[in-house]
């Protein structure tokens, strides 16, 4: 049963090769319907690699599938090769089951699109690369995946690659992760260099013969690819710009999947983040501040779409700080959870975008829950799921999170506390500015045909994907409860992947309630405060101050000390350095040579005493030559 | 391999023999040129690719070995050999004309450009393959007068200075490589009384340090205006401008090669301690120009001269590999060279495509091309990314093993080379964004997408772009055993350890092949 | 004092000669009339002929006497006699500002050098290969063998000198053949369309007999003829 | 006893160096030939002077060949001199500068 696992990336990758070939013919909406197919079926052989995989006794559940060689020089052997054991595997569950359901969203979204064969297209694309990125068995085929998952993303934040803010994006993505991706490189030579392996189970093999440096520094280097891809500090501008992208592409690549590649890495390289504790705190520090930058900056937001880039950034955060303590279960329990509620959110902003003709300000919205009874439901069990509020599947995860680092660090649960306040509050600022209070859109907006807008719930290949996520924001929560140790499925499952590696703090059951009561009570502060800023008014300027607007100045300061210096200092090398310094040096030995002739041919008077003058006068120092040689 | 079929005698001699045919051709008869052109192209990668069946892969050593006296006064000889270094730049050559004679169709049926094409073949061919060092001096220099005249002749406005400069620029360096090559020689004579000018034989030369640092300098001076290498890269933007589509593509994707070609076959052969003593400033260099090619090439608005500046940054990492001196660097120097010639010919042919569509070089009188030619784009799409180094594409392969294998000898140097993955996305994106993004300036219908024809032209660099990212096990196969027995013999002479891979006790075999 | 060594008769013949040829000489080159000069060298080559015949090589003297005096310098009279360039040459100023000053620096710095390098002591010690000086009755025979045997080769060589000497004489003095077909107009300067290759010009300002002569003697005649003319350029 | 070398040494670089003066400074081409006849005189006399000095008859064969070449250069060179003047009268020295750089 586990052989099969090849179908996982290859049935994507087969549905792109299709419609690269005959997507046109396919037209719309066949060809998003053989997207769709395709992913539908990478994720039923994924639970049937799954239940295989679950088959197997705890300790026996791995599995490597090697294809062929791909590299093979020096001593470097690289294999093309899947790995299958529970942390790959709920991976791959996770991402064709949400990249499925988003599939048939966009049949929906993307419907009137010119481009409709190529979108699908290019989502297929990304689901195999994902699918390779997490299955990989060792770490270059995982930066394979890692690169074609940033090259989707270009593709797609650029699908509407007439707009010039979508295409700089695309660009700004693509850069912003190619500087991750350098970091990540030098991490892998390190890696071969020091182990001589880049397949997982001989460079963890070989780890204790690595001074603990070297591990900091790989550590440290592929944290930096992931801050990368997953958008954290100093990384994360690209991912607000990033909302250029159609809405499903959000959900799907900017929330649910690829931006957790990150933190999915994090657990992988649990055995060297395990012993080399700095690297760890780095991850979990950084991933701290981003959780508090990324939810100050949300709060101020007004472009819906931001408002969950931003949400996304913070969430990251919350991850990436769990990773950095050693709390991989729950960092894999926060991002599955998360993308069940952040995807249901975007596809819910999706929805409202769709009615208000592509208009994105949360500002001129307003009074949408009566209209889209569906939508607004599914976005309110998102906010309050995300807020973590109880028994909702937030709760559950955040829970886990801020538990864990409290045992590690008070200070760490203190900044994860402010951040679930602030996540509960933003949201909930959201909701109400779109689904509650007064209808804006008309008076709001400038356009002539706003007054003809006729808001309503969208059709069902929508829909459904909404309600299942829905669903699933509500009651993921029941894959890993830690009230009692025989529910908390999830850290059972993982727990041959993470092993004794693994952040455990016991408070006992009274100190975990004591938690999820606290939890709560933040949740709820959250909640409320938000209900009572915006409940009624839409504008409350003391609430959204122009730093937080502006989100901190750093993107400004971004353009400002680095892309322009660097622009001058480019511009400056091609013309002055190449075009008067190397090229001048050239031509500039050229014209030594032509005009030393245009001078030395002055002696060729052409009269021939002068010639005859030249020559005694060599005779004299001729002579005069041979005379001190005689004397 | 005595015997057999004379494969590399023919690879030579069947495109000059054509040449010389095809000038004989009546100028009007341009079918018959055309027809007499593509053919011997044609043929000669069918020689190529026999000879790439024939050739015993685990062999590092020279196989098909052909020596003819030629001048016995002075030891030179008709000396052609072929190993896994040489192998697929012969095939990659042998690729590549006929591609270029397809992708210059309103020219192949002009005589006198299809007769220069095919001496230059000749030429290119002979440069890979000669192993007596005067031969391979003759081809070397028996190439820049083909592109001069392609240059002057089919070129684009400042054709004449393009020309002009790429010569003497080139020449100037050579008189370094003759005169090395004379010294070598005569010092290898006065130590064995033996006058000759095989590789093979030379390297066995004992030099003294500074006897070897001149001649390597020497040497080294024309590989790397050929290549050309920071900073002696200036006559490259010019030339690869001004030169007609066919020219540009065989000057970046062939003859930079040579350059590359030649630091391999002799530099590592000839003076291994010269080498190891020099590594750090070549590599230094090479770094160099990774960055600084990628910094010019992202301000710069002509295609044609921002490929140039990328060939740049990407020989700098060829020299790298090429200077690391370990098996993964020289093995994917070899492969990079390869690759770069690969998608360098097809940026070319894209690039010439959309000037023979819009005429112009100039991305800012490009817009939104990606909505009137989509197949175009997304054929430079992908050539891009190849470009650029993602992996599942060629370039990355090459790219990421001369980066780990520099990374053990010479590691701050591969951190910084690294930053280069990341210019390269800046600057071609760039151009991309420039030139196919945003609103289309042209009308629909106004420009035609690619034709069958161009199409095919370049389906055989696009399906190699792919296959040699993902399967590129065939070439690493046949370039290791060379790559190993060049690394060998520098550490043995220049009394260099192997880096150390590894740190722990894991039994590393040499040449491992199993992990 | 070492010419006060010597016999009265060689030294008063000495510095006779001397003086002679050094006044020649000098007369050369300061005359601005060539025939002057013309008869200045002959002066000198007497004076010279003298000295040969003091050191014993009569016959070089001779030779000295008939060849140089007797036709280079009748020759050279011939050349100054038929081109009419007998004309005085202002030889206070020169043209070249620098050029006298410096020659006559070079030509007293040579001078000063070579007289330095006289005093030295120089036979090479190499034997000769030709045989020794005999009396002067002797000196002739003893030539005439050297030159037949021992520098056979440069003797025939020479006479090949000659023979080139004369035909190269004969045809840069050959005036141009007019194009082939065609007779040259009688009258008024003819642009000729295509000359020799032996002939450097082909413009040529034709004094009325174009395309027949052919002898130095014609083409002198002519260059007389337009010396009279106006234009001739001024010295 | 005859005269010292040194005195027709003397005597030759003296004349040299007339002649070549002359031929530096005069612009009559007629007369810069004469200039060069001198030099070549000094010459034979030196070589005259050592050919009795050093005892060997090869010096005055050297003269006997001078003598040879100076016929045949003023052969050639009045040849030329005889077509210059065709084409200039009058022409010196200086204004034959075709060759000019």
């Amino acid at each position: 049963m586990l052989r099969v696992v090849y179908l996982v990336p290859l049935l994507p990758l087969a549905g792109f090769v299709i419609l690269l070939f005959a997507g046109r013919k396919l037209g719309n909406p066949l060809a998003g319907w053989l997207a769709t197919f395709m992913v539908a079926a990478s994720f039923v052989v994924t639970v049937v690699v799954f239940a295989g995989l679950f088959r197997l006794s705890p300790g026996s559940r791995s599995y490597t599938q090697t294809w062929f060689t791909w590299i093979n020089a020096g001593h470097l052997h690289v294999t093309m090769g899947l790995l299958v054991d529970p942390l790959s595997m709920t991976m791959a569950a996770f991402v064709t089951g949400v990249s499925a359901l988003i599939h048939l969203y966009s049949i929906g979204y993307m419907e009137h699109d010119e481009d409709f064969p190529k979108f699908f297209l290019y989502l297929n694309l990304f689901v195999a690369a994902m699918l390779l990125l997490v299955l990989a068995d060792n770490f270059l085929l995982l930066f394979l995946g890692w690169e074609g998952v940033g090259v989707c993303s270009y593709f797609l934040i650029g699908f509407w690659f007439e707009r010039d803010t979508a295409s700089s994006a695309a660009k700004k993505a693509m850069i912003f992760n190619r500087i991750g991706d350098a970091a990540f490189l030098v991490a892998l030579f390190l890696i071969y260099e020091r182990t001589g392996s880049l397949a997982y189970h001989t460079v963890f093999a070989n780890l204790a013969n690595v001074g603990e440096p070297s591990l900091v520094a790989i550590g440290v280097l592929l944290f930096a690819g992931a801050v990368g891809k997953s958008a954290q500090i100093p990384l994360y501008p690209w991912l607000a710009d990033a909302m250029e992208g159609p809405t499903p592409v959000s959900a799907l690549i900017h929330a649910a999947t690829m931006v957790t590649a990150g933190v999915y890495l994090m657990c992988r390289i649990n055995p060297i983040l395990y012993r080399a504790p700095d690297a760890a705190h780095v991850v979990a520090i950084v991933g701290a501040a981003t959780a508090l930058l990324g939810a100050t900056i949300a709060c101020a937001q007004n472009d819906i779409k931001k408002i969950l880039a931003y949400s996304t950034i913070s969430q990251l955060g919350y991850m990436f700080l769990a990773a950095g303590i050693g709390a991989y279960d729950a960092a894999i329990f926060l991002m599955l959870t998360h993308a069940f509620y952040k995807a249901l959110l975007f596809l819910g902003a999706g929805s409202v975008i769709h009615a208000m003709n592509d208009d994105q300000d949360v500002k001129t919205m307003g009074a949408l829950a009566r209209l889209m009874p569906i939508t607004a439901v599914t976005f309110l069990i998102g906010w309050l799921s995300i807020g973590g509020v109880p028994v909702l599947s937030g709760f559950w995860s955040k829970g886990d999170v801020l538990l864990n680092g409290y045992g590690f660090s008070p200070a760490l649960w203190a900044v994860g506390a402010l951040t679930a306040v602030l996540t509960a509050y933003y949201l909930g600022r959201a909701y109400l500015l779109v689904f509650r209070g007064e209808q804006r859109w008309v008076e709001g907006r400038k356009t002539a045909d706003a007054a003809a807008l006729h808001p309503h719930d969208p059709r069902w290949v929508m829909s459904l994907p909404l309600v299942v996520l829905g669903a699933l924001s509500a009651v993921g929560g029941l894959i890993n409860l830690p009230i009692h140790p025989d529910l908390d499925f999830l850290d059972r499952w993982l727990s041959p992947v993470f092993a004794s590696r693994l952040f455990q703090h016991h408070f006992g059951l009274g100190g975990v309630w004591t938690f999820a009561l606290v939890d709560a009570a933040l949740a709820l502060l959250g909640v409320g405060l938000a209900v009572a800023v915006w409940g009624a008014a839409s504008e409350r300027p003391a609430f959204e101050p122009v730093l937080l607007q502006r989100a901190w100045y750093i993107d400004w300061a971004y353009d400002r000390f680095i892309a322009r210096p660097s622009t001058i200092v480019a511009t400056e090398t091609a013309s002055v350095l190449e075009a008067k310094g190397i090229d001048g040096a050239v031509n500039g030995f050229a014209w030594l040579v032509r005009s030393t002739g245009r001078h030395v041919r002055k002696l060729q008077t052409g009269y021939v005493r002068n010639y005859a003058l030249g020559l005694s006068a060599g005779i004299v120092l001729i002579l005069a030559y041979v005379l001190t040689r005689a004397s | 391999m005595t015997g057999s079929f004379p494969y590399l005698t023919t690879l030579i001699l069947v495109p000059a023999g054509a040449a010389v045919v095809v000038a004989l051709i009546p100028k009007a008869q341009r079918r018959a040129v055309q027809l007499v052109g593509f053919v011997t192209a044609l043929a000669v990668l069918g020689i190529a690719s026999a000879a790439t069946v024939a050739f015993t892969a685990g062999d590092g050593g020279y196989q098909f070995v052909s020596t003819h006296q030629w001048i016995p006064a002075f030891g030179i000889s008709w000396n052609l050999g072929m190993d896994g270094i040489s192998l697929f730049l012969v095939l990659m050559t042998a690729l590549l004309f006929p591609i270029a004679l397809a992708a210059s169709a309103d020219r192949a049926g002009d005589k006198s450009f299809v007769a220069w094409i095919l001496v230059l073949e000749a030429g290119c061919l002979g440069g890979f393959l000669a192993i007596d060092l005067l031969l391979f001096f003759v081809f070397f220099e028996l190439t820049l007068v083909p592109v001069y005249f392609l240059i002057a002749g089919w070129g684009h406005e400042r054709r004449g200075y393009a020309a002009g400069k790429f010569f003497l620029y080139t020449l100037g360096a050579s008189a370094f490589l003759f005169v090395g090559i004379l010294a070598l020689v005569a010092i290898h004579s006065s130590q064995t009384g033996v006058t000759t000018f095989d590789v093979r034989a030379l390297a066995d030369t004992h030099l003294s340090g500074t006897a070897g640092v001149l001649l390597f300098l020497a040497f080294t001076a024309a590989f790397a205006v050929k290549m050309p290498l920071f900073p002696f890269h200036t006559w490259s933007p010019d030339a690869y401008r001004e030169a007609p589509a066919a020219g540009s593509l065989l000057l970046a994707g062939v003859m930079a090669k040579l350059g590359a070609y030649g630091i391999i076959r002799f530099d590592l052969a000839l003076f291994p301690r010269a080498v190891v003593t020099l590594a750090p400033l070549l590599i230094a260099l090479g770094v160099i120009g990774i960055i600084y090619g990628a910094i010019v090439a992202a301000v710069e608005r002509d295609l044609k001269r921002l490929v140039a500046y990328s060939s740049l940054a990407h020989l700098g990492f060829i020299v790298i590999g090429a200077f690391a001196l370990s098996r993964e660097a020289l093995t994917g120097a070899v492969l990079q060279m390869i690759n770069h010639g690969l998608y360098t010919a097809a940026l070319f042919i894209l690039i010439a495509i959309l000037y023979r569509r819009l005429g112009t070089f100039s991305v800012k009188e490009m817009r939104g091309l990606q909505r009137r030619v989509p197949v175009l784009a997304g054929v430079f799409t992908l050539v891009m990314l190849a470009s650029i180094g993602v992996p599942g594409l060629n370039g990355f392969v090459g790219e990421f093993l001369i980066l780990a294998g520099t990374f053990l000898t010479h590691r701050w140097w591969a951190v910084v080379a690294t930053a280069g993955v990341v210019l390269a996305a800046v600057y071609l994106l760039w151009a991309y964004q420039q030139a196919f993004h945003g609103k289309p300036s042209v009308e629909p219908g106004a420009i035609r997408d690619l034709s069958w024809r161009e199409g095919l032209t370049l389906a055989p660099l696009v399906i190699l772009i792919v296959l040699l990212g993902i399967f590129p096990g065939p070439l690493l196969s046949r370039i290791g055993p060379s790559v190993t027995r060049v690394v060998t013999h520098v550490e043995a002479v220049a009394h260099q350890r192997p880096p150390e891979i590894g740190s722990s006790g894991v039994a590393l075999r040499p040449g491992g092949a199993k992990p | 004092m070492t010419l006060l060594a010597a016999t009265i008769p060689d030294a008063v013949t000495f510095v006779i000669a001397a003086a002679i040829c050094v006044l020649g000489a000098l007369g050369v080159v300061l005359s601005r009339n060539p025939v002057h000069s013309a008869l200045m060298l002959v002066m000198t080559l007497f004076g010279v002929a003298v000295l040969f015949v003091e050191e014993d090589a009569q016959f070089l003297a001779a030779v000295q006497v008939i060849v140089y005096a007797g036709a280079i310098v009748v020759l050279f009279l011939f050349v100054i006699m038929l081109l009419g360039v007998d004309q005085k040459e202002a030889i206070e100023r020169d043209p070249l500002p620098a050029q006298r000053p410096v020659a006559i620096c070079v030509g007293i710095l040579v001078l000063a050098e070579v007289l330095l390098l006289a005093r030295g002591h120089w036979p090479t010690g190499a034997r000769s290969v030709s045989g020794a000086i005999g009396s002067p009755a002797d000196n002739v025979g003893l030539i005439g063998r050297s030159v037949f045997t021992t520098y056979l080769l440069a003797f025939e060589v020479t006479s090949a000198l000659l023979v080139v000497a004369v035909i190269g004489a004969v045809v840069l003095a050959r005036r141009p053949r007019p194009a082939l077909g065609g007779s040259a107009p009688a009258t008024g300067p003819a642009v000729e369309p295509d000359g020799d290759d032996e002939d450097p010009d082909d413009t040529e300002p034709d004094g009325g007999e174009a395309g027949t002569a052919e002898t130095v003697s014609s083409a002198a005649a002519q260059a007389e003829d337009e010396l009279a003319s106006p234009e001739v350029p001024g010295p | 006893m005859t005269i010292a070398a040194s005195w027709y040494l003397t005597l030759a670089a003296v004349l040299f160096t007339i002649g070549a003066i002359g031929l530096l400074v005069r612009r009559n081409v007629l007369v810069m030939f004469m200039c060069v006849e001198l030099m070549l005189n000094a010459a034979n006399l030196t070589f005259v002077t050592f050919a009795r000095r050093l005892n060997d008859i090869a010096g005055q064969t050297a003269v006997f060949f001078v003598l040879v070449v100076a016929a045949a250069e003023v052969v050639v060179g009045l040849g030329i001199i005889v077509s210059i003047y065709r084409r200039r009268p009058g022409a010196t020295a200086d204004d034959v500068h075709g060759m000019k750089g």
